[in-house]
């Protein structure tokens, strides 16, 4: 197993969970710790309930874990929410003028501090906050400097006297813990790496500015609008203009309009934002305009819960708009992958001319990972397809009465010309039309044109399906154990795999990235050697599942599903896996243990 | 608002022809629109592959179809979002926007404000016939009080909008109305419309012979006063275009009713486009900007 | 087989092509006779080209059929696209004047009209058409009263005159082909019965009428647009409430606060205007709202080709909206199915509290069928469910502090209070909210009571099951084929299978009305004892087959599809059989041989 | 507008509650609106059965879960759309409206204008805090040009839209703009827009504390006049409304704008409704009707 540790920071909306957050991330990554936040919060700007999970450890963090090693409860509620959750080990640091402990499980540590004896909690009101990470960072074995620097960085726009004070509250937690508190019994190691640590929003944004991305307009929507945020603060850096549009049918018809003219052109929105653009993605199939849609999803249906994860979202991508039309549709497997799949799909988008579909979730896009920044590529492979920005050279002056913006070719696909050049000009419908971009919907309607256009589209899918790689299969064929997943749940299934296989069940693993095209010959021919295959999906309906038959005909043996807003942690797949394998049932629904 | 790119040779009316003839009904107003609109390019002499005529759907917005420049049929009432995302990516380009009534005023009601108060630099030309043609006569949010239609059969119980009106108060920074059965002025409309650098909006009365019975053209003609031959008009006084756009009557005015040229247009106020059209910019980002963005992780 | 007689009439839009087939129509139904009606028309006022199908029998006629009995071409068009179609007996009746015959098959008759000798064509423009008229009808047999019924009955309001030239021409045009065409060997016989000859659309508005809507409201968009007409024209005598909306959008969800506040309420579109409303429709799901919603599709993607048809918004159907929520989908399978089904899924909607959707088509919604008055019944049992109108007399005086409106049980169906009852208020919300309705999405989020909330609305999924039959095998059993199709292509499978019967090839039929639920169970059922299937379907992708796929897994042997616009004849599809059984393919896409 | 169907109870604040605490910032102004409604609840003596509250998706959306009555929190944007079907299966309803500003000149602007010009029958209260609140804070379609926010870090560079310009251009027959915290004048507005029979539109100005902090109480306090403080101020002329609408700036009026009293509202204007609510009509088609209906087709 690796070797990871887990901070667990409870509190309410406003009372600043985030920043000791921030600052352990920060001191982590440093250190050249991998990690992987999560925070379970909810849809209020004060009060409620968050709390904050960060993982870290030498080697790649996928997860959230199964384990908290240390409790930071900002208040009472979070004690009496989490303390339950610490086991053998682990330690719990708490304020003790404020917060009465629970009883704790046997071998977890109660760390209390005297706040008001160590800060003067009348001038700095998260001073509870800052004494509790340096008295974490204390019991961890990690020296105070790392932490009066990032405090000094943290600080130094509001001058020495703030820095210096925050530093002397930390260093009197650190120095407390040091004196009271037992230290965690192995210290957090050093490795000479660096990373970047993001959230797959920003990766997605930046991912979208490495590949070309020239236009990005979105209509805010929680957990997409971290999208927007990171394109409008480095806009003017990358030369992206970047619009806040009136709702999200402008916003997909506006990023149709500017792919049009010719650039990449990219929006983000969630679920119901991306029920307002399907009609635009019919339209950008049928003018044959490349755009990108990003959907990150949350838990539904309807607004449902805003801030929670969910893979529910599938089938109305699968089923947006009407129509049969070519598209292509990837789902990023972890914050890393934000990046990369978005060069990815925007050089099949505009190779096939077609809508390319990102379907990110809330764990990911909110998420936060350590990526290693030669990972974040921005010199990636750009092909634009066959894309006529100005007059060729080599076909004198003129497209004039040659050019056939629809021509009927053995790829399905048009070389697009885009406005601007002389000779090329011609309509772009959503009519139907034949070559030249005639309408055969109104005057001349004609079965066999009409028959033709629709071919001449759908071949482009030949194309697409040789451009996509097929899935691969993960850990060792030998396995009794197959789990299949798609998307964010990655990292969590890989880590239920080590651990089945770690107590004797050996586990593989077949995560799915492209979803369309599928190739469900490849799936078939690799779960064709398989024991018993379970689906593991963040939603209630097994929506994979029903797609991956739809294509396939496959039924796996079991499912795990989860659709309570919470992602899944690897002990509630090694359960369930174990359930299910005692013939128990076909179906599991794993509880979420942690309470937000 | 065009840049002449590449070609310098003289623009004509044959130039402009489309690839088939209108299929509009014998008599429909629109005929009117595409000749003025026709007209005034050849007199602007605005190369045809420097402008974009972006529809949504209608009988009207069959328009891009029948004129030869580069053409976007697109969504029921999305021309004006569509073609914010066009002026934006290649500023250089001459964006017109044409569609019904329908599409502007009932499902593309929303980006119809929202435009305009961006003050997006394009012409946006509303053929409105008082009813939605392609659909076979339904009322349209233009369609008088009374109006008896398909779907309103015992008379339209809804007040209509006043485009005019409404543009004003939506920021429209150059806002006229025309008559399809007064080419000379509406030409003249229409080259003013396509010169001013900022969000243009002309209302065309370009009557459906087939489902409007109501309002025709022996209707209008008596009715419309051009407002050029009101000497008291001032077309930089907002609020006196304000009290001509809720005349509806025996007096119905056609012209310029209000410019204002001293807001920036959308594409001038923002600095990521002063380097040129974003079609022609590096995809790359340079190296050492790439760098501060990771950077600005660790 | 079917004794039958198909009239075609061809010419432009404008040539007045509807009113003969309009007189056509009443002479038949009056005379007792079935008749199925199919105009290939263009998105044009003025001009283009429109081929009138009209096709009449003793027996229930139930699609356009394969041979064209009478063709009228209006104009030289016409005669040039569809003089090709006659075969042996068959005729051609036509304007000599203005008209030049091609060549016939051999056994083709053509009849020229001297029209300028026989009418006076500068006083009326449409004398061609009334001489065709009466001249068809002699050919047919039929005497001439009931022209002269008809005639009289449609120009009365322009008073005697107009009615006598009208009634002169056409004894004109039938004496003259008394005088010198052959009349058909067989005379078009007579029965007792009368028929109602209607549209789907106006068969779908009645049906809402007798449903008991009371709300209606449409933005107009074809081919859906006929039902909004039927409602405003009898809004007043129905008691209906019927509004055209700004746009689609306003339209679901105006319909939806109308059942909110207690009506039943009803809008339709077409795909386009369907993907505007998936948004409104999680919306109902998730307040638990009924509405019902009808999509006629027409050919896509995108605007695609307005005015013909197709079956390609499945997947957009069942991708609607994100998330996991019950819903009631249903196909009708004829014109008379269209009134039918509209009060049977408002009472799955109101029981279950659920959205219902209709997927027609073009080809039902504007097509026209003799149906039996008595099929069209407006007193059908009307189910509201747990409706709560008024305070219960058993209650006692109030809800208060015992009401929950989301109240979960073992159905999943809670009782539904409208506003305006006492002591019941509540707040229904598109946010994740507990039994009393407060949002679990802000302050309160909890994944226990979030998947509380899901399995309750997910529950009423098994009640739906119950309350929707599984469909049934139509035809022997014992068949070589069975052709399984959905909706709209009933009729044309039910004649390809009497046809390939008749031929020596016994074939059988499935035919999907609820497609969800689907009953997967039962269709295996009856998969499982058929020799060789066919999926028979209107789109490209084969969208119902892998829908019955990702439910069964089911792969049939073989495919036809179509996506020209037009729908199936019938010998598209025997012929199809024919060579899917020679081993040729297994994809079978006709050509229609109609140039329409 | 409400017609007390059965209850006669009197009304007091505590049975306007709602079931939860308001989870707004402490300070927000959404606190004044709902405080305001439930006031003048309580002087109007509507039974809280015979109201349903509206809203769609945002911080001030989150308004129906605390007061008292029937309640829908639907769609971003779209509770004008769901009223207007309320209102029309059930006329005796009292139907606020309460949202935000992205909420309804936003996403909801078109049927914003469109609502207005049928004069449906209901109050449509904006909790105008010229920022996306609930999405943390992103520039709205009210925020001033060069507001600094996440979604524009650069400073707008859009022209805001004038919510009370249009409303008086879209048709509302009732426009008034409020404080929140003006309780006395807000109360006031509330019932006046809950008895006019028509659209009622109210914009209230109602700080985001936490997000604009450049709209603040403090900024708005000084720069707020009432037009009821001036005696020429006439709410029936439609020309000085929209005169006063265009102030902004050092002075900036509360109060009432406008009000007619000519224009039925849209459930007055359909004889359908004349019986009575819809949902208490008769479900089934008389025979002799259902009848003449398929006769018509024989
Ligand atoms: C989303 C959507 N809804 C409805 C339609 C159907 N439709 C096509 S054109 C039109 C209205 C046409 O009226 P108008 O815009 O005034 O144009 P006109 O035909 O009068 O020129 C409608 C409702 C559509 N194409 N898309
Ligand atoms: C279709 C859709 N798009 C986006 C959102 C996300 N969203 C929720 S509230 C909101 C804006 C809130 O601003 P406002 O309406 O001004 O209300 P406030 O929070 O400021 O009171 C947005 C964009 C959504 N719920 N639905
Ligand atoms: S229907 Fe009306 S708007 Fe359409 S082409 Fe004919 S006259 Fe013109
Ligand atoms: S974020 Fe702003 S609008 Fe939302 S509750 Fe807080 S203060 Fe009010
Ligand atoms: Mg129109
Ligand atoms: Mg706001």
């Amino acid at each position: 197993m690796k070797q990871t540790f887990t901070i667990g920071i409870g509190g309410a909306a406003g009372q600043g969970v985030a920043t000791p957050g921030d600052i352990f991330a920060k001191i982590f990554s440093r250190r050249g710790l991998h990690l992987n936040a999560y925070n379970a919060y909810q849809s209020i700007i004060r009060g409620g309930h968050t709390f904050l999970t960060i993982r870290t450890g030498p080697e790649r963090v996928s997860n959230m874990g199964d384990r908290v090693d240390l409790l930071i409860p900002l208040n009472q509620d979070a004690m009496n929410r989490h303390l339950g959750l610490l086991t053998d080990g682990a330690a719990c640091i708490y304020n003790a003028d404020t917060i009465t402990p629970g009883v704790p499980a046997k071998g977890a540590l109660l760390c209390p501090l005297p706040v008001s004896k160590l800060a003067d909690i009348s001038r700095n009101k998260v001073a509870q906050n800052t004494l509790a990470v340096g008295a974490g960072l204390s019991m961890m074995g990690i020296g105070f400097q790392s932490l009066e620097e990032v405090l000094t960085e943290q600080f130094k726009k509001k001058g020495d006297a703030v820095v210096s004070e925050n530093v002397g509250i930390a260093r009197a937690g650190y120095d407390y813990a040091t004196a009271h508190f037992e230290p965690f019994p192995w210290p957090l190691p050093m490795t000479n790496n660096r990373y970047a640590v993001l959230s797959g929003n920003i990766a997605m944004a930046m991912g979208g500015a490495a590949a070309g991305v020239k236009f990005y307009c979105a209509y805010p929507m929680s957990p997409s609008t971290g999208v927007l945020h990171w394109m409008a603060a480095h806009a003017r850096k990358a030369g992206i203009m970047v619009r806040q549009v009136e709702d999200e049918i402008g916003v997909v018809n506006m990023a149709i309009g500017a792919a049009h003219a010719g650039v990449r052109s990219m929006c983000a929105t969630s679920g119901g934002g991306f029920a307002l653009m399907t009609e635009g993605l019919g339209l950008s199939a049928m003018m044959e305009t490349p755009v990108v849609v990003i959907d990150c999803q949350r838990a539904g249906p309807s607004t449902g819960v805003p801030t929670k994860t969910e893979q529910g979202d599938l089938w109305q991508i699968l089923g947006a708009a009407f129509g049969d039309y070519p598209r292509v549709i990837a789902a990023p497997l972890d914050i890393g992958d934000c990046f990369k799949i978005i060069p990815e799909i925007f050089n099949i988008a505009d190779r096939f001319q077609c809508p390319g579909i990102v379907l990110c979730d809330l764990l990911l896009s909110e998420g936060r990972l350590s990526v290693d920044p030669k990972d974040l590529d921005f010199a990636p492979v750009v092909d634009r397809g066959e894309l006529i920005t100005s007059v060729p050279s080599t076909s004198g002056s003129s497209g004039d009465g040659v050019y056939k913006r629809y021509k009927i070719t053995e790829s399905g696909i048009s070389p697009r010309a885009v406005p601007g050049v002389p000779g090329y000009a011609h309509t772009a419908a959503s009519d139907e039309h034949d070559e030249d971009g005639v309408l055969i919907s109104d005057e001349f309607t004609n079965p066999t044109k009409r028959r033709n256009m629709m071919e001449k589209r759908m071949r482009k899918v030949t194309g697409i399906e040789a451009a996509v790689p097929p899935p691969v299969l993960s850990g060792s064929r030998d396995a009794d154990i197959t789990l299949i997943g798609w998307g964010s749940t990655k990292g969590v299934i890989e880590e239920a795999c080590e651990i089945l296989t770690e107590q004797g069940i050996p586990a593989n693993h077949l995560q799915i990235r492209w979803l369309v095209p599928l190739h469900g010959d490849a799936i078939l021919n690799i779960l064709k050697d398989t024991r018993h295959t379970i689906i593991v999906e963040n939603n209630y309906s097994g929506q994979f599942a029903r797609y991956l038959r739809s294509e396939t005909s496959y039924v796996p043996n079991g499912y795990i599903r989860k659709y309570d807003g919470e992602p899944f942690m690897p002990h509630h797949i090694v359960e369930a896996v174990k359930e299910q394998l005692g013939g128990k049932s076909r179906l599991s629904v794993p509880a979420h243990e942690i309470l937000v | 608002m065009a840049t002449v790119l590449v070609d310098t040779k003289h623009v004509a009316m044959a130039d402009l022809k489309g690839k088939v003839d209108p299929d509009w009904c014998p008599g429909c107003g629109d005929f009117g629109v595409l000749a003025a609109v026709q007209k005034a390019l050849v007199d602007l002499q605005i190369p045809n592959h420097n402008v974009v005529t972006i529809s949504g759907i209608g009988c009207s917005s069959n328009f891009p179809g029948y004129i030869n420049t580069y053409g976007m049929h697109t969504l029921h009432g999305r021309a004006l979002a569509i073609a914010t995302g066009v002026k934006l990516a290649n500023h250089e380009l001459t964006v017109l926007v044409t569609g019904g009534d329908g599409d502007g005023f009932g499902i593309g009601g929303n980006h119809f404000v929202h435009s305009m108060r961006r003050n997006v630099d394009l012409l946006y030309i509303v053929m409105d016939n008082q009813i939605y043609g392609l659909t076979t006569g339904q009322t349209s949010p233009t369609s008088r009080m009374g109006m008896k239609t398909k779907s309103m059969p015992f008379g339209n119980i809804e007040a209509p909008v006043n485009p005019i009106s409404l543009a004003l108060a939506a920021g429209a920074t150059f806002i006229a109305r025309g008559f399809s059965g007064e080419q000379k002025q509406l030409t003249d409309l229409i080259k003013q419309g396509i010169q001013h650098k900022g969000f243009s909006f002309l209302d065309v009365f370009s009557p459906c012979v087939t489902y409007n019975h109501d309002n025709t053209y022996q209707w209008f003609r008596p009715r419309l006063k051009k407002l050029e031959d009101d000497p008291a008009h001032d077309p930089t006084d907002w609020m006196a275009a304000m009290r001509k756009s809720l005349l509806w009557g025996d007096e119905i005015p056609i012209g310029k009713f209000f410019e204002r040229t001293d807001v920036p247009p959308l594409h001038g106020a923002e600095p990521v486009l002063n380097a040129g059209p974003l079609l022609h910019a590096d995809t790359r980002i340079p190296p050492d900007v790439a760098h501060s963005f990771v950077e600005e992780l660790m």
